[in-house]
This record gives structure tokens, sequence and C-alpha cells, in this order.
């Protein structure tokens, strides 16, 4: 296969016959040519496709995907079957990867910026010696007060920014809107673990999810779509049963088979009253040594304080939502919670986006160990680390803490250089932070972005140097969470990129950059290549896992074949031991959700942001595909809108398709009225990922009124004990503005609900499990 | 020789219980199919192209209220209404259960579309347009239609037809090596799997709702669903009754007798809404 | 019952001939302002031509609109020259005589129109071709064992109008020979050369004359089933449509037979009225012609009210779901609901007022008002049963959705009143609108002679 | 009998539709039974003057090994530069049977290769964009021995299997003896061609086989 592809590649490059067969439908310039390639390789077949194994950038999780490529262009992008995280799966984020590669708007060469900063004035200049001599120089000069902003990093790519990062005495730090600390934050104390769980939903019997968008957005989707798929109606096993706790009504939410609508930020005291009862009726599972885990008497008492009798009225939970006494309810569900086994305890998203997330996440994590699915089957499943010792598994992401104190290091000068790669903080921060104009405003201020397209941040950018893209680039990622078992996943480039591009690989002009710096005995490698070849050695040498191969050569080709290494012998802890009195601590640490800015009164609102189903957060808002797929719900596309319950609407008067001013403490937004029946009377939800102000058309052509961020209107509020951004923590106040756009949606023009009168005439048809 | 492809009847079974709307299987079908980007005006006229659509219905009043997913697709209906009244034949039934259509034939009446009770054919209202450089990704396989076309889910022929070609190249047992009579170079599920022939939804799918294979497979997961569909169909024809509480298997407006290659499963439902 | 002062026959020949022997100033204004919409909506059409059905206003369920509705009423009104010529002639009807002409040619021309609304709807009107055509040179079709589809109501379509306007431009060539021929006696130069051309040899012989008679009433019995045909198979196009609830109606071709002659009816009646205005025909069209239409016509809309009624009471009866949401849709439903609101009143309630009382019939201008109100609802009717049927087809209320017509759209129905109007126009330069031998024929016919007591017609016809 | 002054409008009139018509016809009918029409499709000049009767029928080249894809996909395809110079590195058209012409057209290839230029070729055939044509798949049908009896193009029986080049004939035509190769050389390759062909030897006629 690798002699074929390089070939191939080498070949294509020379040739441009695949315009010939590719691009050309209709008489096109061109088309009427027939190309003879100079050189051809002997085994090629032309006109037949190629199935190359690569990693998917597109989104945070890692999924290991397969290209087609036909005459040196990429076609499709599908799951890689043999791929443990996603087993062939993919969102629809994965396909969109394609449009990246071919965006119109991509950055064909350096840039150097014209006008002055943030106005989006750019000239291109050349690669050597203008971008990077002047990358070079800004290195020497600032490098030692320089911060780098990345995705989260993971794998070599993660080491080499680290690395690179120290040798010159920078800072280097992962971003993400909503970023993931508080999770992991809660993963370390109730399970003492690095590296972030699985969830074995394939053969769960009972998930209790709070907050978790998991079958949309949250941490893996496509894994947890996966195995949820095999949870309802998976062969030789009964159907499982699934209930979320969700201040929103979330995809997630709309597959359960019980949503409960709860305030937001009060999901940790459902989880401890749950407990409550369990410890109360003793049901915990066999073997739980609840006295330890209770923390004592002094823990029942604690526990005491969240019985369901106490935390359903503050968490809002009515009869109507229950379907009866709310108590009851609540305790009914920790009896079936603790009966039916295994059953797995999910906290994510907004419930760990309030001041009190952590407590939150803790408390419903905590619940596993009660039910005794603490690396069982059908429980949580514990994550082993990398297999190399050096490479990271998860590079350090930063909390807003971070991002307040580096927009400050900003302000003062103490940052003089800034380095940008996969991220976009000024779109992905709270406005209220001002980083934007932190950014404009500082004088002795060198931005250098290496992202392939404009965004808000690169727009500042003094230098843009752009990136390949990662179809066309060198990678290699360690499965976040993973499978359970060690797994690597390696990218390759599948194609050349087009001839009227000059990308250059990030982590080449890192590694170039050390070189050229004098910095070879912290990163010795002349490539990135050659640096994951090495990595490749290394689990030769281990010996073990799912390649089998001769040499160390034959193992490179087949770690590129199979788009992959994995171990499943290699498995993260299966016991793990609770911290003594691990309830109580929690308990102890209990608060009540806190709201600053506007504050609850009786004409605000409580605000919950939700990551765009297939935009996320708004990186890649740039993919027409992800923009144009619609919401799951809503069924919205291109514009940002705020879903609204139907007494809400009512009490506003406002109709679909009305432009309502969100309004803060910070700062207000417009976005377009979705009115539906299932948000409650008290919440609003945004989606994040559109309002950019800069870069392609596709994210950027639509009015203010039509997309806008979400984040330009949060309180800075910071989760307790993690310092990331409590995002669901904001209340709001709406207005009519009195206008009115036609909404772009997939739905017809009246709300979709089955009228159906007879059961011949229904659409989605249902049946009772105890038919089934 | 040319396989025997007439010996294929292919359907789709749709779970509707594992399906949780996660949109993958639209933008696979986008990718796949060449299916022009569908910008914000497309959605404000309400002439996107979505060959696969995942449809929300909602059910009930806050705070009981649920709301269900249902991809719907071409049903490769066997008694399709399209068919009958297309002027030109653009639109038939071929042997092997597919509903299809043959784009350069279309003149464009429109009148398949009405007579569709599914609403899955979509109009080119416009020619299509894609940035020089993203026309890089169109694929080879599938024709670029232009305005004045209708277009629908062709159960992605082109990669069962690349299918069959391997199966009639090889012409060899993948595993033993023996070589294959003629007549039995059949597409089978495993080779559908491996081959990446299955249609574009049904491979992205992630909680595999979409399955797909040739109905008289015994090795494909659809047979046993379409024995049954087929059974409830043939019982209703001869008059009898068909007690439907106990049995998943449906099939979309059966009462209008189009007896789609197309089964639903239905969703499993412990709580249901208390319906007003 | 035949009103008025007998007039003689060079009195007929002078004043009928007038409008084509000389042409006053406002003709060539008002050719040249109609000329101007059409060109318009000719340019129109240009645009969707080239940009595409985008330019419309039609989305995924809504895939027939303004030109589907267009066509159904230029139908419609072409009923109307069969109805009068044919039926009327074979029974004899005497008021028949001023009006069949203009009501053939009226049918013929709207025919025309009609027929061009699904070829511009299909927005690529040359790919028609594969439709059509039945030779080797286009590289499908016949020559490859692949036939048009016969099951399709778009072929039976297109086989019936197409028979129906062959059998209406014989219908008014047979009628117009006699005339011709006394154009061709009145003309000199090219125009006598022409007129003699289309006078085939007509001398005004018995013979001749027993010929042209049997040929008159012989196609009048020969298009009558053509004419029941025509707008049932129209109709078909609907009531074909499985999947469309409110169209899938057994009751559909003689509901729709009916407001065609309805409609068409009422839109002869306009059209007399207005060349009696515009011509001074006062001789001729005579109040007892329109009085005479006026009460045809109550028959006529009240037949059409009893099948407008079952096909609402047929479709609710069987409370199928998605049936129901059309009827709500229709009634219930702004602005839906004031359309037929509207769309009944005037086509009903409001003219069948005006024809039950003489003095409607026999004031002009009432009688206009009710026959434009009549057709206004009757292109109503058309749309509210096209539109709101594919907006609510079937269950999947997903994707139900409305329709707003473009621009475009308007301009092109616009278009087409304007482009029957000018061809009716200029058509009434070329050939008298009222058939000279027929008026003088009753002239003849109406003479009486006493005998004794009783008044005898003082002339028999040879039936 | 002289026709009356007033008829020859008439007979004028007549005479000129009657043209009219038959112009049309006539055309219409010169384009179905030509192909393609009035020469329209005749190839235009290509970059290098390969002559086909020099590489086939004197040296006896068979079709596959140039164009070596037909055997293995949908595209017979052009060879690759590299291809040419197999030959061509040794062949210089310097021999005494060679021309002038022979020389400066191979020299040119050369310098293709030498400089690393594609050669740009001009379609001959075009396959509509709506078309899928297997090359391969046709092949594998005509050199197929265990089918006993086979069709051509015309209708006509084929008993022994041809090998692969004279199948290309079947369809291309006496390429091989051709200096110049035009769309005439071969079958008027339309819809009922193809349709007909199939049905003669009873392979699949469903639309989806051939069109995408």
């Amino acid at each position: 296969m690798k002699l074929t592809r390089r070939n191939f590649l080498a070949w294509a490059g020379i040739g441009a016959v695949g315009a010939v067969a590719c691009e050309g439908f209709g008489i096109r310039y061109g088309e009427l040519d027939i190309q003879s390639p100079v050189r051809l390789p002997e085994d090629l077949v032309r006109g037949t496709d190629n199935w190359y194994a690569s990693l998917c950038r597109v989104c945070p999780s890692c999924e290991g995907i397969v290209v087609r490529v036909m005459e040196g262009r990429a076609k499709k992008v599908q799951g890689n079957p043999f791929f443990p995280t996603n087993q062939g799966k993919s969102h629809a984020r994965c396909e969109s990867g394609l449009q990246a590669l071919y965006h119109p708007d991509r950055i064909p060469s350096p840039l150097r910026r014209s006008g002055p900063r943030g106005s989006g004035q750019f000239l291109p200049v050349s690669w050597q010696p203008n971008g990077i001599d002047s990358l070079r120089s800004a290195l020497q000069a600032r490098g030692s007060s320089s911060v780098m902003i990345t995705e989260p990093l993971r794998g070599h790519l993660g080491l080499l920014a680290s690395r690179f990062a120290s040798a010159i005495g920078g800072e280097q730090l992962g971003f993400e809107s909503l970023d993931n600390n508080t999770y992991r934050a809660a993963v370390k104390n109730v399970f003492q673990q690095d590296n972030l769980p699985d969830f074995d939903l394939e053969n769960s019997k009972f998930i209790l999810s709070f907050g978790a968008d998991f079958l949309s957005t949250w941490i893996s989707p496509t894994r947890f779509n996966r195995g949820y798929g095999e949870f309802r109606q998976g062969e030789h096993r009964d159907r499982g049963m699934f209930y979320q706790i969700d201040s929103r009504f979330s995809m997630t939410a709309a597959s359960a088979d019980k949503w409960l609508p709860v305030r937001p930020g009060w999901e940790g005291h459902i989880a401890l009253s749950l407990a409550q009862v369990i410890v109360a009726e003793n049901l915990q599972a066999t073997g739980v040594n609840v006295d330890a885990l209770v923390g004592g008497a002094a823990g029942t008492q604690a526990l005491n304080n969240f019985r369901p009798e106490l935390v359903a009225p503050m968490a809002g939970l009515t009869s109507e939502m229950t379907g009866g006494d709310p108590v009851e309810f609540l305790k009914n569900l920790a009896r079936s919670f603790a009966k039916t086994r295994p059953a797995v305890a999910i906290g994510g998203g907004s419930a760990g986006a309030t001041d009190n997330g952590l407590f939150n996440l803790e408390a419903i994590y905590a619940l596993n160990y009660l039910v005794g699915s603490v690396g069982v089957e059908g429980g949580v499943t514990l994550n082993p680390g990398s297999p190399w010792d050096n490479v990271p598994a998860a590079g350090k992401v930063g909390s807003l803490a971070d991002w307040t104190r580096i927009t400050e290091q900003i302000r003062s000068g103490q940052t003089k250089m800034l380095m940008l790669h996969g991220a976009d903080p000024v779109h992905g921060l709270p406005e209220s932070l001002r980083l934007r104009d932190a950014i404009a405003q500082a004088e002795d201020l060198f931005v250098v972005s290496f992202s392939p397209f404009l965004d808000d941040t690169s727009a500042m950018a003094d230098l843009i140097l752009p990136d390949r893209v990662y179809l066309e680039d060198w990678g290699d990622d360690i499965s976040e969470p993973g499978p359970g078992y060690q797994t690597i996943g390696m990218q390759q480039p599948v194609v050349n990129p087009l001839a009227d591009l000059d990308p250059l690989s990030f982590p080449d002009v890192l590694l170039t950059m050390a070189q050229e710096l004098g910095k070879e005995s912290q990163l010795p490698w002349s490539n990135f290549k050659s640096m994951l070849r090495e990595g490749s050695d290394a689990l030769f040498a281990l010996n073990r896992g799912s390649i089998d191969a001769a040499s160390a050569d034959d193992f490179w080709n087949r770690l590129l074949q199979r788009g992959g290494w994995w171990d499943e012998k290699s498995t993260g802890p299966t016991k793990v031991q609770a911290p003594n009195g691990l309830l109580r601590s929690i308990a102890e640490k209990a608060s009540d959700p806190e709201f600053s800015g506007i504050g609850i009164d009786s004409d605000s609102y409580y605000l919950v942001p939700f990551s765009h189903n297939t935009l996320l957060d708004g990186y890649n808002g740039h993919l027409p595909w992800l923009q144009s797929a619609p919401d799951p719900l809503t069924t919205v596309t291109w514009q940002t809108w705020v879903e609204l319950g139907d007494s809400t609407a009512e009490k506003l008067d406002v109709k679909e398709g009305d432009i309502i001013r969100v309004e803060s403490s910070k700062d207000s937004i417009r976005a377009v009225a979705y009115i539906s029946p299932a948000v409650p009377p008290d919440v609003v939800s945004i989606p994040l990922g559109q309002g950019r102000q800069h870069g392609s058309d596709y994210a950027t052509d639509r009015p203010g009124s039509e997309s806008s961020n979400v984040m330009d209107i949060l309180e800075t509020t910071q989760v307790k004990g993690t310092g990331s951004l409590a995002w669901a923590g904001t209340r709001v106040r709406l207005f009519k503005t009195g206008e009115s756009v036609s909404i772009s949606k997939l739905e017809g023009d009246t709300r979709a609900e089955e009228i159906g009168t007879t059961p011949g005439e229904e659409i989605i048809k249902t049946i009772k499990p105890e038919n089934h | 020789m040319v396989a025997q492809r007439v010996d294929h009847k292919w359907g789709m079974v749709v779970d509707l219980d594992r399906c949780t709307g996660c949109q993958a299987c639209v933008v696979a079908c986008q990718a796949e199919n060449n299916i022009p980007i569908n910008t914000k005006d497309y959605f404000q006229q309400r002439r996107a192209y979505e060959w696969i659509r995942i449809e929300r219905y909602w059910e009930g009043q806050f705070p009981n209220v649920k709301a269900k997913f249902i991809p719907i697709l071409c049903q490769h209906c066997e008694n399709a209404p399209c068919e009958p009244v297309c002027p030109v034949f653009a639109t038939y039934h071929n042997d092997e259960g597919m509903n299809v259509q043959i784009y350069n034939r279309c003149v464009g009446t429109r009148y398949c579309s009405v007579n569709c009770p599914y609403t899955v054919r979509f109009f080119n209202y416009w020619e299509p347009v894609w940035p020089e450089r993203l026309r890089n990704q169109l694929n080879p396989d599938v024709t670029v239609r232009s305005r004045g076309i209708m277009e629908k889910c062709s159960f992605c022929v082109q990669r069962l037809r690349r299918g069959e070609v391997n199966v009639e190249r090889r012409g060899l047992e993948p595993l033993t090596g023996e070589r294959i009579p003629t007549a039995d170079r059949k597409l089978n599920y495993r080779q559908m799997k491996e081959g990446n022939y299955l249609p574009s939804c049904v491979q992205a799918c992630p909680t595999n709702a979409l399955q797909f294979a040739d109905q008289h497979d015994e090795t494909g997961p659809v047979k046993e669903h379409f024995d049954e569909a087929n059974e409830q169909i043939e019982t209703r024809e001869h008059g009898g009754h068909v007690d439907e509480s106990h049995t998943r298997v449906y099939r979309l407006f059966e009462e209008i007798g189009t007896k789609p290659n197309v089964v639903y499963l239905k969703k499993v439902e412990p709580f249901p809404v208390e319906k007003a | 019952m035949q009103e008025g002062t007998p007039l003689q026959s060079r009195q007929i020949n002078a004043e009928l001939l007038r409008t084509i022997l000389n042409s006053p100033k406002w003709f060539w204004i008002a050719i040249s302002i109609l000329g101007l919409i059409v060109l318009f909506a000719m340019a129109a059409a240009g645009i969707m031509i080239n940009k595409g059905m985008g330019v419309t206003g039609l989305n995924r369920p809504v895939m027939w609109g303004f030109f589907i509705t267009n066509f159904v009423f230029w139908i419609g009104i072409s009923h109307a020259g069969v109805m009068l010529s044919a039926i009327l002639r074979l029974s004899k009807a005497e008021w028949r005589r001023p009006a069949t002409r203009a009501a053939e040619i009226l049918t013929v021309f709207s025919l025309m129109t009609a027929m061009m609304m699904p070829l511009i709807h299909t927005g690529r009107p040359w790919r028609l071709v594969y439709w059509i055509y039945t030779l080797p040179f286009v590289p499908y079709d016949y020559a490859r064992g692949i036939w048009p589809n016969v099951r399709s109501p778009l072929v039976w379509d297109p086989s019936a109008v197409y028979t129906y306007l062959t059998s209406s431009i014989l219908f008014v060539i047979i009628a117009l020979v006699p005339d011709f021929a006394v154009l061709r006696d009145r003309t000199t130069g090219m125009s006598n050369r022409i007129y003699g051309m289309l006078a085939m040899g007509w001398q005004g012989n018995p013979r001749q004359w027993k010929l042209q008679i049997i040929a008159g009433v012989l196609l009048s019995a020969l298009i009558l089933p053509v004419f029941v045909s025509v707008h049932s198979i129209v109709s078909w196009d609907f009531g074909m449509a499985v999947s469309v609830k409110s169209w899938h109606s057994t009751i559909f071709a003689p509901y729709f037979v009916v407001g065609a002659v309805h409609s068409g009816v009422s839109a002869v009646a306009f059209v007399l009225i207005i060349l009696r205005y515009i011509y001074g025909w006062q001789n001729y069209i005579r109040h007892e012609h329109i009085d005479a239409l006026g009460r045809l016509l109550i028959v006529v809309a009240t037949g059409w009210f009893y099948f407008l009624v079952m096909e609402i009471i047929f479709g609710i009866y069987g409370r199928e779901a998605d049936e129901i949401a059309v009827r709500s849709l229709q009634f219930t439903v702004n602005p839906w609901a004031i359309w037929m609101l509207i769309f009944v009143v005037i086509t009903y309630f409001l003219p069948v007022a005006i024809w039950l009382s003489k003095t409607g019939r026999r004031n002009l201008w009432i009688m206009s008002f009710a026959c434009i109100s009549v057709n206004i609802g009757m292109w109503l009717e058309r749309f509210l049963i096209i539109v709101p049927g594919l907006a609510r087809k079937q269950l999947l209320t997903f994707d139900w959705y409305t329709y707003r017509p473009s621009a475009i759209e308007w301009i092109l129905v616009g278009g087409t009143f304007a482009m029957v109007s000018m061809l009716m126009l200029f058509i009434a330069r070329v050939v008298p609108l009222i058939p000279l031998y027929d008026i003088k024929e009753a002239e003849i016919l109406r003479t009486s002679i006493k005998i004794g007591r009783v008044s005898v017609p003082a002339t028999f016809r040879e039936d | 009998m002289m026709p009356s002054a007033k008829m020859l409008p008439l007979m004028v009139a007549g005479g000129v539709v009657t043209v009219v018509v038959g112009f049309v016809l006539v055309v219409l009918i010169i384009s179905t039974f030509s192909n393609p029409p009035f020469g329209l499709g005749n190839a235009p000049a290509q970059p290098v003057a390969f002559p086909h009767s020099v590489h086939v029928a004197e040296n006896n080249i068979q079709c596959e090994f140039c164009h070596r894809n037909v055997t293995k996909g949908e595209a017979a395809t052009v060879p690759a530069v590299e291809q040419c110079l197999f030959c061509h590195q040794n062949i210089d058209g310097t021999s005494d049977t060679a021309s002038a012409i022979a020389q400066t057209e191979i020299e040119k290839v050369r310098t293709a290769f030498e400089t690393d230029q594609p050669i740009n070729w001009e379609r001959v055939h075009r396959l509509p964009d709506h078309v899928r044509f297997i090359h391969e798949a046709h092949i594998r049908y005509f050199t197929d021995e265990t089918i006993p009896v086979k069709y051509g193009i015309n209708g006509e029986e084929i008993v022994e299997s041809p090998d692969v080049a004279q199948t290309c004939t079947i369809c291309h035509g006496d390429v091989g003896n051709k200096v110049e190769v035009q769309p005439k050389t071969g079958q008027s390759l339309k819809m009922g061609t193809c349709l007909d062909c199939h049905r003669e030897n009873s392979v699949p006629t469903d639309c989806t086989v051939c069109h995408k």
C-alpha cells in the first residue's frame, strides 16, 4: 500500500488528470482534453477509487476515517470500520472535512497584515524569506514572553507544541469554548483518573444522564451513539432504560425514555437525593462499602439534607413534570436505577456549567460507586494512559481563569507574542473578557496565526502562516476517551494540496523554527513525519497490540494502513477504591447555583446555551455542510435561534421568526425566535456557533440579527474549584424588537405534530416495551 | 459475463428506536450524491435538498413533551405513485426493487413530486453551483443534476453497481479462492459492508438505525423484517387481520398501498404521552 | 322570442364588416398596449427559462402553482365555444347566433394559451421534445422501443387538448367559409387574394350551403364527446394523484366540466358585451341574447355549485386526517379562508342573484360585472383546489408549507389575459366575429307570413 | 392548363412551405444516419500526430498495450508519456522507412518526457456525464469463452471468442488501419446503439446499468 500511495501522490502531483475526470460536468473548459500523465505507476488503475485510512480532526473527539480518493482528489470521508472508538461510523462533522480541504476561502499563501489590526486587511507574502523569517525574528525577540493557543492537543503534536513552548520559554495552552476542565476535575476527584472515562452504553441497562448531550455534542458522540443503538435494540439483550435530567430539551433528552426538566444548576442536588434514597433504602450493589463511601454517620447526616422531599421543590420539579408526586418519582427513580444493573450515571454539559458545576458532576459520578458500575461491563470504563511514556494523552486546556490572566498579560504588555493554531479565542470567549480589545490595543504584540482559514482571532494577526488541512498532513492522536484500552490513531496525508494553494504543515514549521533557533536538544526531529515514525517504532518495540509486524518498517506501513494501533489487553483499571467518605465530602461541598448579573426575578430567564449539533462552538462555521445540517430539534440552519417555550412566547407575544433581543448584564444579542413546546417556561436556549465576524462568507454573510454569538452575553462566572466558564450561569431578559425574518429551517410552516387519528395514520408508530 | 443483477431485491430497514436524529446520514448523503449546498435561501424557500431527512414530530405539551425522529427517504415503493404519472418514463421501477430516476429523461413536469406521498422528490429550481475549488469533491459516479430536473434518493445505486462490477471482476470466493459460477456472483451483505458498497447513509449511521441489504440475503440484517412485512401485506390482501400490537415492523402510509421497500421498526415507548 | 327590428342584408354586411374594412385609432392603441404587456410577459418567461424555476414561488410540497391554475382556467374558458356552438346549434337555440363565432374563436385562443402554461411550467420547454417527438431523430423514444408513458394523465391531457384544439379550429374555419367569400368580394389587392384562398371557391350555391350546414352539424356532434373528455381528462390530472387527498376524487370530472362551462359561458357573455360596446353592434348582440345567456348561466352555476358542495362533503365524510387538514386550511386558516369565502360569493351567490333578476340580466354593466366576478371566482376555485391540496399533502405535517406566487408568476398570468384579449382584438380585424350568414339566416327565418289567423315562418329550414 | 393568377400566391406559399419542411426533414434524416452529423464531431488536430496504422497495423502492437486500463477499469485511458518512451527511447524515426514528420513527432514525445510536461490530447469520444461505461466489463464479456454465442453491435453473430483487440473493433471500428481516429471510424455511439446490443446479447437493459 505504501508504495502505491507514495507513487500515487507523486503522480497526482505531476498530472492534473483528475481535473478531467472529476471536475467537469457539462462541457467545461478543458473537458475535451485528455491528458497523458508523464509517469504512471504500474499498479495504479485509473478511474478506480482508493481508500486511505486517516483521522478526523474536525471535532475534538478522535475518530478513525477512511477517505475515498480518485485521481488525486478526495471524494468521500467515511468511518474506519477497524477503529475502536467509532467502528466505521461517523458524525456529520467528519464528512465535512472534505469541504475544509477544498474550501474556496482557504488562505492560499502566507499573509502579512497591511491595515490596522483587526481590519482584516492582508497582503500575500512568500514563505521564504518573508513568512519564515518574520516568524523566526519574532520568536527570537519575543519567544520567551509568548503564548501559543492551540486546539486541545494530544499525541505527538501535543508533545511537540508543549516542548516547543517550553524551549522558547513561552506558554502553550489548549483552547475550547466550553472546556472539559470541570468534568476532568470531577473524574479526578471521584475516580482518581487523569484520563476521561468511557461509558459502556452498549452493555448498560440503565442510563441516567444529567445535562450531558452525549448523543449530539458531548465528548465523543459518535462513540456514544454507537453504544446507544445497541443499548436500545442490540441483539441478545433487553431494551435499556434511559432518563435524562436536563434543563434543556436536547437531542439526547428527546431520545431518552423520560426527560426530567430541572432548574439549571440543581443536578447535583438531585444526584445526591438519589444517593440518599439508595443509601437509606439500602439499595446499593452488593460488595459496595456504603459506610466508607458515605463517610459514616456524619455522611448520612449530610446526605439527609438532600432528601427528595427537600430537593424536589428546590430543583423546580412539579407534579406535572413527574406525572405524580415528584418526591415519589425521585425515590422510584433511585430504586430502578439501583436495581437495574448494570446502570451508569453520566453528567456533563450544562450540569457542570454553573458555579457549583464541580459539585454537580462529582455528585453525579459518585452515584456510579453506589450501584457498583465503576470499571464493570455496562458501566463506567476507565481508560489507561498513553502507551508512550513521553507523549501526553491529554494536553492542558485553559480555563476561564487562564484566559482572564492571559488577556490581562496582553493588556499589560507582558505577553508579547501570540501564536494561534486551531483556536479562535476572540470568538470563543465571552465578549466581556475584552480579549479582542486587548489584542487590538496592545502596541507591542506580535500575533501569528497558523490557521488555514480566516477567523475572528486570525483576522487580528500580524502574520498568517496557513497550515495544511488534516487530509493533507501527518498526525496522530491518542483517543480520548479511548474505548477502555490503549488506542492510537494515525493520520496520513491522503491528497496533496491543490496547485493553487501553498500551505505549510504547522508541526513542520515548529520543527524548522526549533532548529533555526538552536533548540535541537529539545526537538531533535527534522520533520513531523519522522517524529511520528519514531513513535511508531516505540509502539513496535512494545511488541503487543493489534499490529503484528515483522519489522519496524512493516509496522509503520500497517499502522498507516489500519489507521491506528490498539491493544485490547492494556485496559484501564477495572476496580477503583472510592475515596473514603466521598459522598460526605461532596455533600459538604454542595452549594446552590448562583446567578450573578441580572439575578433571579420574574421577568428574567435562565439562559442555557448549548453546543450546536454540527458547528459545536463555531470554529468550523465556514463549512457549508455543517451550516446547512438542520439542528435535530428545531431544524433551523444558518441562523442563530433562541428557543422559547410556548408560554414564554405567549407572554412576549412573539411568533416564530421574530427577532428577539436577549440581554444580560454584560451585553445583548439578537436572535431569531423558535417556539418549541419543550422549553421550560423559565428557560431560553441559544446555540453557540454563529456570529463570526471574519472569515468565509459561509460563516459571516448574515446580519447580526440572524447570526450572533451567545458567548457575547455570558456572565464571566467561574466554576468553583476549576476556574472554568460557568456558561449556564447567566440570566437574561428578552425583548421583542418588532422585526421579523423568515426562519431558515427544514420544517414546514406548521408545528410538526402527528395528526393521524387512527392507528393506520400514525407516522411514527410506537409499541409498549412489554409487547415487544 | 455481466452479473445476473436482476436477482437482487434491495431493501432498507429503519429502526426508529435507535434513531437519535443526529444528521450523520443527511450529510453523508450530501457528500456522496453531489447534492447542491443547501444555502440559507434554499431553506427559506423550502427548497432544500435532503434525499434523506430527519423529520421531528412533537408530541404533547411541556412538561409532558416528546420529540420523535424519523428518517424519511425515498421509500422505493413497489407500487410507486410517482411512476405512472411521469409522461416520459424518467422514473420507473427496476427489477431490483428500486425506484429509479433517470435524470436526462426528466422534462420537469413535477407531477411525480406532486404525487409522492412522502414528499421525497426534489426539484432543481436553480442551477446548482459550487465554488470552483469545491467541485473537486464532486463524486464522478453521480451526475450533477442541472436545473429543471427532479431528483431523489437512489439507494446509492452507484455504490451498488461498483460492488457488482467488483464481484464480477473477481469472480472468486474471497476466502477460499474458488471460482464462483456466473449466476451466483451476487453482492451479499458481507461484501457490501467490507467494500464500502452500502448506501452512504447506512454506512454513516452511528446507531445502526439504518440497515440495508438484499431482501432475500440470509446473511443480511433485513430479511426477517421484510419477510414479516410482506406477510402482513399478504394477510391484508387476503382480507385477514394483522395484529399490529405485537410487531415492530410497519411501512409508512401502508394504507395507500405503495408497498415501500423501506420498512420501519416501531419506536419502543415505555412512557407514552397521553394524547389530548 | 326574437326581438328588435328586422335588418337588411346590406346593413348586416356593412355593420359587421366594419371592423375589418376600417380600423379606428383606438384599435392600434389597444393592440399596442396589450402587445406591450405580452412582450413584458414574454420577457418574464425568458427570465424564468434562463434562470430556472427558482424565480417562482414554488417549493417542495407545492410544486404546482399559478401556471397549472392558469392552465386549468383557460381550458375551462375554452369550453364556451363548443358549449354555445355545438350544443346550441344541435338544439337549435335561435339566440346562439351572434355568440357562436366569438365563442369558438375564444376557444381556440384560450386553448393555445392554456397549452403554453404547462410548457413554461416545466422550466425547460425544449426538453418536451422527448415527450412529443415520435421520430427517430432524437436519440430516445419510439425508435428505441421506449414510448411515452401512456399511463400518465400528462399524456392523456395533451392528446385530448390537441384533439379539441384541432377540431375547434376546423369548426371555426368551416363556419367562416361563407363569410370569407363575402370578404373576398369586398376587398381588393392582397387581402382579396388571401380571402379568396380562404373562401376556397365559395360561390354560395345550394350544394355548398348544404355541405356547409351538414359539416357544421356533424362537427358539432363529433366535438361534443371531445368537449366532455377534455376537461374530464384535465380533472384527472388531479383526480389520479393518489397522494393528494383533496384531489383524489371521483367527482372531479363532471365537476370540472360544469365549472368550465360556467366560466366559459360567462367569459363569452362578457366578450359579447365588450364587442357590442366597442363595435356598436347593438342590433346584433341584443339584450335578449345576454338575457338568454344569463338564464342559461343560472342553470350551469347551480349545477356547478351542487358539485362543489358534494366534493367538499364527500371529502369530509371520510374523516381522514389529511383530508380534514386540507379542508381546515381551506376553510379556517387565513388567507385561504378569506379567499374561499370570496370565491364562493363571487362565483355563485353574487352572480346568480344578479341573473335571477331581469334587470340584472338586461343591464349590461351589471351583467359584465357578474361575468367578470364568475371568472375571477373560477380562477380562484382552481387555485384553491391546487395549492391547499399540495400544501397539506398527506400526514407529514413536518413538510407542510404554503405558497406565495412571485412577481414573475403574476406577470405571466397577467400576460395570458393580455394575450387572449390581444388575439381577440386582432382576429376581429381579420374575420367577422359575428357570423354574417348566420344572422342573415335568422333574419330569413324570422320572416313570417300570415295565413288566415296563424302566423307561420316564411321559410322552413331543411334539416 | 395555366394556373389562374389568383392561384399563384397560393402556389408560392405552398412551395415555400414544402422547401422549408423538406429542408428540415433532410437535415434531420442526414443527421440521424451520419455519425457525427455533418462531420461536426471530426476529431480536432492532436498535439502529436499519432498514426494508429503505423503502431497497430504495421508494428502489431495490441490495443491494451497502450490503453492498458481497458481491461482493468472504466476508462481505456491514454498511455502515460513514460510508456511511449518504452519504445521511443530506441526508435527515433531515423530509420530509412520513417519520414521526417515521424522524427519531429517522436521528438515532441521525448521532449515532453524530458521536460515533465503531460501531453494534452483532444478527446475523440466524449461520454456524456450521465453515462457510465465500463470498458473492462465489455471486454470481459466478449472475450469470455464460456459464452457460446455473442452478438456484435450490428447484431452480427460472434461464435469465436474474439481477443481484446478484436473486441475493441466491434465498437471503435478499424482504428488500427486509420492514421487519424475520428468518431466516424467506429459505430454511432448513441443510446440506441448500446440498447440494441444489450438486447441482442440478453444482458441487462435496466437504465441504472448505464445511467448514473
